[in-house]
C-alpha cells in the first residue's frame, strides 16, 4: 500500500446522496492522500467544519430528469454552496460535477454523450491548469491517464461562457484523442473564477493505484489539498 | 368467481387439467380466484421446475460431502453460498431473462439484473458485481440491430446505476437464437459467514415486511405465461411476430435501478443491525411466491392482509396483487420489537415499507383482503409439492447424422496467403471480434475492487483491501458443441469456465449454470437436457467443485425449432491477494512465449467451420478435466512465485485468436514459430481444449517448465515478445497491430453504429 | 415547412420512476400542491408538405415510442 | 383537478444528438420528406386548484428545465 504523508488534521468531507455510488472510492482516495475523510450526508445542511469537500459520482436520484437535477436542491448542496463562496476548496466528480453545474456553482451544464451510449474506457487527459486548489501538484500541460465512465457527460456552454473560461485559463482538464462524447473545446474539467471549486467528468479516485486503475495519475488532486491544509495546520508528519 | 358453476379459466392461466384437479383435491374445493392464481404462478415451469426436477436431482447425488466443505448454501436457496477464507463467504448466481428481453430488449434486460442482484441481497450478501451472458440471433439480422443494442443499454443502464462493476460475460450470434435471445444475468455477493441470511419465517407472531416499490399492474401472470406450454404454443404458432407476442404479455416490467440501489443500502444497514430474522426477495410470481416459501421454509403458518399492501395502480384484484411482478420488493421477517427500528432505517433511506403479516402457528398461508379470505392453502403445496413430470427422453435420430457430418471434407487454406487471409477474417468475425462495442458501456471500476474485468480472461474484484482476497468468475458455454455432443460440449464449458478462472491465477472453488433449452415436450430436447445435467454433474465431480445453485430456461424455440443447447456455466474462484493476479496480455519485450496443452486437428463445431463454411457437424474437441486441474496447479502455482507475465486460455478460434488478442490486449508484438507435428492450420486454427498461451521472463522458464513436467502438462515454446508493433507467424505472415486491432475491433462498431 | 409534435408518455399502468423522482423532490423547492407528474418525450419535427397524416403516426409508433410500454400523440402546428 | 403540460426542448443553438440519430434512422424505415427533429422532454403534472401560474412557471424553470440548455412552455389543459 503506498505509504504517503497523512495530515490527521486535514479532513475532507465526501457527500453521500441516494444513488452516490463513488463516494467509497473517493473516500477510499482521501485516505490514500493522507487526510481523513468525512461522510457528509444529503439531508443534514451540515459539513462539520471540514477542510474540503468532494462531491463524488454515482447516479443521485438515479438521474432522474437530469443528471444532478434533484441532488442540486438538497439541503447539504446549499451548505456546500456556501462554503464554497467562502473559498472551501470543492471538487465535483462526474455527478458531482453534474450537480454543481446543476447548483450554479459552476458555468454550463452536462448532456448526454454524442454516441448516445455510456462510455467507460482509460481516457488520456492534458492538464491545463495548475493553478486551481485541486491541480497544483501537476505540472502545466502534464498528460494523465484516468477513467471515464459517463452517459451524460458532453460539456456545454453558451459561446459567451466559453470565451471566458477559455480567456481566464479556467478550462482544467482537456480530453486528448477522439473525443469521448463531443464535449465543446474538449472540455473534460471546468474551475471556479477563484480555482477553489473544480468540476471534472473523469473519475480521478479510480486513479489512485494500478492495480484496480490504468493509473495513479489521479492521487495528484487529492493530495494538492491535503498539502494545501498542511501549509494551514503545519508540517506533514509521515506515516504510512 | 362469484359463481360456482362457471368453469374456472386454468388453462389460460398453463395449468393441465391434472394439475387443476390436484389442487382441488388439495384444497378440497374449489380453489377462489386469487388461489388459483397462486398454484397457476408457482405450479409454472419457472418457477416449479416441473419437467427439470427429475434431472437436477442429479447434481445433489453426484456431490460428495468433501466437495460440500466450503458449501454453506446450495441449490434450493436463493443462491449458492462458498466460504471462501478469512471469514468471508461469496453467494453466486446466474439467471435468464430471455423472453422479456425478446419482447421490449431494454426494460427485459434491465429487470434481470434487477432481479439476480435481488437474489443475492436476499442471502445476506451485499452485491459486489455482475457479469453478463448473451446471446443474439445472425449478427447481421436486421432483429438482432433492435435486440442487442437495446438488451446491452439494459444492462448498463441498470448495472451501472447500480453501482456494480460489469466484470465479464459473453456475447454470441447465431440463427437459432433469432426470436430467441438469451439474456443470462450473473451476479457475485460478499459477506462475512457470520452474517448468512436464509429465507424462513419462524417464529409465531414474527412481523412480515414488505419494503421497496409499491405493487401495481407489472408482468401479471408473466411468469407463468412466460414459461408455461400455452406459451409455447402461441410463439409457435408465429414465432417472431411481436405484436403476437405482446399480446399474449399483459405487461412489461420497467425497472426502477435507483429504488434497487437505495434497497440494496437499506437492505445492508437492516442486516448490520440485525434486524431482520428472514428474507426473500420478490421475483417471478411475486408476493405469492414470497410469502409461500417464506411460510414453507419456517414454521408452515402465516397470515397476510392483501389491505397493507401498497399499491401503484387502482382496483387490483387479489390474484393480481399476489401475481404483480412489480421490480425492487423485498420481504423479510421482523421481531415484533424491532418493527420500529426497521421502519427508522427505511424512513432514513426513504424506502416505503408495511408490515403486511405476521408468523402464525398452524401450518396454512391464509390471505385476507377486506376482512374477507381470498386464500387459505398449505404453503408447501403452493411453494415445493408441485407438480413433477418424467417428460420422455429420446436421443434424436439426427444426432448421428450430424455427427457423421466431420469438418474433414471442409476445404482448409494451405498457402501462407490464404492462412493470412483467414487470420484476418477470423479475427474480425462476429463471433470472434472485440466485445469492446457492448463492454465500453458498463462501468467496470465503481466500488473501486476491479483488478480484472473484460477484456481479461476472467473478472477479478478484490473483497477485502486489508488482505487483498479477491474472487474470480467467468462463464462460457460454446452451444454448437453443446449441439455435437450435449454431455461432453457442456464439460467443455465447464472446462473453459474452469480455465479462464485459473489463467487469472485464481483457485476455481464452485459453479453455477443457466440452463438454456428448447421445449420440455421435446424429448429430443429433454435428452440434450438430461446429457448436459450429467455431463456438468459428472465433471464438477471429477474436478471436486460443486454446483451451488442455478437457473433453468426451457421454451427458446421458434416453432419447432430450437435454439441450440445452451447450458451457460458460471465458474468462481478465490486468490488469496489479487496483487498476483494474472493479466491476459502479452507481457514485456524479451519474454518469452510459450504454449501449455496438446493440440489435435479437432474442428467439430469450430468457430472457422462456422464462420468459414457455415458447417455444424463431427464431434467436438475432446475433454480432458484432469488436465485441465493439472493446468490450474501449474498456473496458480506461477501466480504464487510471480513467474508469468501474462497467460490467455485457448478456445474459440484456437491459437491464432489468443495470440491476437494477447497482443492487442498486452501492446506487444510477438515473433511466434508454430510447434512442429501438424500442418498451420491446425495449429493455428483448431480448437483442441486444456491450453494456455503464457508469457514469462526467460528467468522464469526452467521453474515453468519443472511445474508442468511435475503436472504432466506438455509445454512447447513458441516464441517471444518483441518491442515492435507486429505478430509475425513463422511460414505465415507478418501482422502489423494496427492492422489486427482494425479487423478485430472494427465489427461490432460497424454492424451497431458508433458510439 | 410544416411543423409537427410528437408526445410520448408512458402507459397509465406501466411505472414511470422519472416522474415518482419529481413528486417526491418538488417539496424540497417549497413547491406543495403537485399530486402527481408523469415525464415522457416530446418531439418537434419538421416535414415536407407531403408527408401524411399516416406516415406521421407511423413514425411515431415505430420509432418515436415504444408501443410495447408508451402512448403517443400527434399534433400539426 | 388542473392538468398542467410542460414541455422541455434543447436550446436551437445546442447539438441534439438523439434528434440527429431519427432524422438518420427515418429513411431505413422507407419514410422520407422529415427535415428536422428535436427531442425533448414533455411532463404531464397533476396540481391542486390552489397551484397559481407563477408556482408553475417556478416548477418547469427551477426542477423541470435547465434554462442554461433548454426553453420551456407551461400549458394548463
Ligand atoms: N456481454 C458481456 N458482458 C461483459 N463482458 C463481456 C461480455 N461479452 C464478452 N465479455 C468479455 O470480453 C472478453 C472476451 O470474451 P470471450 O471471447 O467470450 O472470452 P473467452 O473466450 O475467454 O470466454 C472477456 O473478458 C469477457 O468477459
Ligand atoms: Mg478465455
Amino acid at each position: 500500500m503506498s505509504s504517503s504523508p497523512t495530515n490527521a488534521s486535514c479532513r475532507i468531507g465526501v457527500i453521500t446522496f441516494p444513488g452516490s455510488l463513488d463516494d467509497v472510492d473517493a473516500a477510499r482516495a482521501v485516505r490514500r492522500a493522507g487526510a481523513e475523510p468525512v461522510v457528509l450526508w444529503h439531508a443534514d445542511a451540515e459539513l462539520h467544519g471540514v477542510d474540503a469537500v468532494v462531491v463524488p459520482g454515482g447516479f443521485s436520484y438515479g438521474d432522474y430528469l437530469r443528471a444532478g437535477a434533484i441532488a442540486a436542491h438538497q439541503p447539504v448542496v446549499r451548505a456546500v454552496v456556501a462554503a464554497a463562496r467562502r473559498g472551501t476548496p470543492v471538487l465535483g466528480i462526474c455527478n458531482g460535477f453534474q450537480i454543481l453545474c446543476e447548483a450554479g456553482l459552476l458555468p454550463g451544464a452536462l448532456v448526454r454523450n454524442a454516441g448516445l451510449h455510456f462510455v467507460c474506457r482509460d481516457q488520456r487527459l492534458r492538464v491545463e491548469s495548475a493553478t486551481t486548489a485541486w491541480t497544483s501538484r501537476y505540472s502545466p500541460g502534464a498528460e494523465i491517464v484516468v477513467p471515464l465512465k459517463s452517459m451524460e457527460g458532453r460539456y456545454v456552454a453558451a459561446a459567451s461562457t466559453l470565451t471566458e473560461l477559455e480567456g481566464e485559463g479556467r478550462i482544467v482538464l482537456r480530453y486528448l484523442g477522439s473525443s469521448p462524447n463531443g464535449a465543446m473545446h474538449d472540455i473534460a474539467g471546468i474551475a471556479s473564477a477563484d480555482g477553489r471549486v473544480v468540476g471534472l467528468m473523469p473519475h480521478p479516485e479510480h486513479a489512485i493505484d494500478p492495480l484496480t486503475g490504468p493509473s495513479a495519475d489521479g492521487l495528484d488532486l487529492f493530495r494538492a489539498v491535503v498539502e494545501a491544509a498542511g501549509e494551514r495546520y503545519g508540517p506533514l508528519s509521515s506515516t504510512a | 368467481m362469484r359463481n360456482p358453476e362457471q368453469p374456472q379459466p386454468y388453462r389460460e392461466l398453463g395449468l393441465a387439467d391434472d394439475e387443476y384437479a390436484r389442487i382441488q383435491q388439495i384444497l378440497g374445493r374449489r380453489p377462489t380466484d386469487a388461489e388459483l392464481a397462486m398454484y397457476s404462478v408457482m405450479w409454472s415451469e419457472h418457477c416449479s421446475y416441473k419437467s427439470s426436477k427429475v434431472h437436477l436431482r442429479y447434481f445433489g447425488e453426484t456431490t460428495t460431502e468433501a466437495m460440500r466443505r466450503r458449501m454453506l448454501a446450495g441449490i434450493g436457496d436463493n443462491a449458492g453460498v462458498v466460504e471462501v477464507g478469512d471469514g468471508w463467504a461469496v453467494t453466486f448466481k446466474i439467471e435468464s431473462h430471455n423472453h422479456p428481453s425478446y419482447v421490449e430488449p431494454y426494460q427485459g434486460a434491465a429487470t434481470g439484473v434487477g432481479g439476480i442482484v435481488r437474489d443475492i441481497m436476499a442471502m445476506g450478501a451485499r452485491p459486489i458485481a455482475v457479469a453478463d451472458s448473451l446471446r443474439f440471433g445472425q449478427a447481421t439480422a436486421p432483429d438482432t440491430a433492435r435486440v442487442l443494442p437495446g438488451a446491452v443499454a439494459g444492462i448498463a443502464g441498470y448495472g451501472n446505476c447500480l453501482g456494480l462493476p460489469n466484470i465479464g460475460g459473453e456475447v454470441v450470434f447465431d440463427p437459432s437464437y433469432a426470436g430467441n435471445p438469451l439474456v443470462n444475468a450473473l451476479c457475485v455477493g460478499a459477506m462475512r459467514v457470520s452474517d448468512l441470511h436464509l429465507a424462513h419465517a419462524t417464529g409465531t407472531g414474527n412481523k412480515i415486511v414488505l419494503f421497496g416499490s409499491r405493487t401495481g399492474r407489472d408482468g401479471i401472470g408473466g411468469v407463468s405465461v412466460l414459461a408455461s406450454d400455452s406459451f409455447s404454443v402461441h410463439s409457435g404458432a408465429h414465432g417472431g411476430d411481436h405484436a403476437a407476442t405482446r399480446r399474449k404479455l399483459p405487461s412489461v416490467q420497467v425497472g426502477d435501478p435507483f429504488t434497487e440501489k437505495v434497497l440494496i443500502e437499506c437492505c445492508l444497514e437492516l442486516f448490520g443491525a440485525g434486524l431482520v430474522v428472514g428474507i426473500q426477495d420478490l421475483g417471478g410470481a411475486g408476493l405469492a411466491c414470497a410469502t409461500s416459501e417464506l411460510a414453507s421454509a419456517g414454521d408452515g403458518g402465516m397470515r397476510v392482509d392483501l389491505d397493507a399492501v401498497p399499491l401503484r395502480a387502482a382496483g387490483m384484484t387479489p390474484a393480481e396483487i399476489l401475481c404483480s411482478e412489480s421490480q425492487e420488493r423485498m420481504c423479510a421477517v421482523v421481531r415484533p420489537g424491532d418493527v420500529d427500528r426497521f421502519m427508522a432505517v427505511c424512513t432514513r433511506w426513504d424506502v416505503t415499507a408495511t408490515v403486511i403479516g405476521e408468523v402464525a402457528g398452524g401450518e396454512r398461508l391464509v390471505i385476507t383482503r377486506q376482512g374477507e379470505t381470498v386464500a387459505d392453502v398449505p404453503p408447501r403445496t403452493v411453494a415445493h409439492e408441485g407438480p413433477v413430470y418424467h417428460r420422455p427422453v429420446r436421443r434424436p435420430s439426427t444426432q448421428d447424422t450430424l455427427q457423421a457430418s466431420t469438418p474433414e471434407r471442409l476445404q482448409r487454406p494451405t498457402t501462407p496467403e490464404a492462412l493470412r487471409a483467414t487470420v484476418l477474417r477470423m479475427v474480425a468475425s462476429p463471433g470472434l471480434c472485440s466485445r469492446a462495442w457492448v463492454t465500453d458501456q458498463y462501468d467496470r471500476y465503481v466500488r473501486g475492487g476491479t483488478v480484472l474485468a473484460q477484456p481479461h480472461d476472467a473478472g477479478m474484484v478484490r473483497i477485502d483491501e486489508a488482505t487483498q482476497r479477491g474472487i474470480a468468475v467467468a462463464t462460457d458455454c460454446n452451444a454448437r458443441y453443446c449441439a455435437l455432443d450435449p454431455y461432453l460440449g457442456t464439460q467443455l464449458a465447464l472446462a473453459e469456465a474452469y480455465r479462464n478462472v485459473a489463467v487469472s491465477g485464481a483457485t476455481p472453488l464452485a459453479v453455477t449454470n443457466c440452463l438454456n433449452f428448447g421445449s420440455p415436450t421435446d424429448p429430443g430436447v429433454m435428452w440434450q437436457f438430461e446429457q448436459a445435467v450429467r455431463g456438468l454433474a459428472d465433471g464438477c465431480a471429477q474436478l471436486g467443485i460443486p454446483v451451488t445453485g442455478g437457473n433453468v430456461s426451457f421454451y427458446n424455440q421458434t416453432g419447432d425449432v430450437a435454439i441450440l443447447p445452451t447450458p451457460v456455466v458460471g465458474v468462481l474462484g478465490v486468490i488469496d491477494d489479487v496483487r498476483r493476479r494474472i493479466r491476459t496480455g502479452l507481457g514485456g519485450a524479451g519474454d518469452e512465449l510459450w504454449l501449455l496443452g496438446e493440440t489435435r486437428d479437432e474442428f467439430g463445431g469450430s468457430e472457422w467451420a462456422h464462420e468459414v463454411h457455415g458447417h455444424l457437424g463431427g464431434r467436438p474437441p475432446a475433454v480432458d478435466l484432469a488436465r485441465e486441474q493439472a493446468l490450474g496447479e501449474v498456473l496458480a502455482a506461477a501466480s504464487r512465485d510471480g513467474l508469468v507475465s501474462g497467460a490467455h486460455d485457448l478456445s474459440d478460434g484456437g491459437l491464432a485468436q489468443a495470440l491476437v488478442e494477447a497482443c492487442l490486449v498486452g501492446g506487444a508484438g510477438a515473433r511466434v514459430r508454430l510447434p512442429a507435428g501438424f500442418d498451420p492450420f491446425v495449429g493455428l486454427f483448431a480448437e483442441s481444449s486444456g491450453r494456455v498461451l503464457l508469457s514469462m521472463p526467460s528467468e522464469a522458464v526452467h521453474r515453468v517448465r519443472e511445474l508442468c513436467t511435475d503436472h504432466g502438462v506438455p509445454a512447447a515454446r513458441l516464441g517471444e515478445v518483441h518491442a515492435a508493433p507486429v505478430l509475425e507467424i513463422v511460414d505465415v505472415g507478418v501482422f502489423d497491430l494496427d492492422e489486427l486491432r482494425a479487423a478485430w475491433e472494427g465489427t461490432l462498431p460497424a454492424l451497431f453504429g458508433n458510439s | 415547412m410544416p411543423r409537427v409534435v410528437v408526445d410520448v408518455v408512458p402507459k397509465p399502468e406501466i411505472l414511470d420512476p422519472q416522474g415518482q423522482a419529481i413528486v417526491r423532490a418538488l417539496p424540497r423547492l417549497g413547491v406543495h400542491g403537485v399530486r402527481d407528474v408523469r415525464q415522457g418525450k416530446h418531439f418537434e419535427l419538421e416535414v415536407d408538405d407531403d408527408v401524411d397524416a399516416e406516415t406521421l403516426h407511423r413514425i411515431a409508433g415505430e420509432l418515436l415510442a415504444n408501443p410495447v410500454i408508451e402512448d403517443w400523440t400527434v399534433r400539426e402546428l
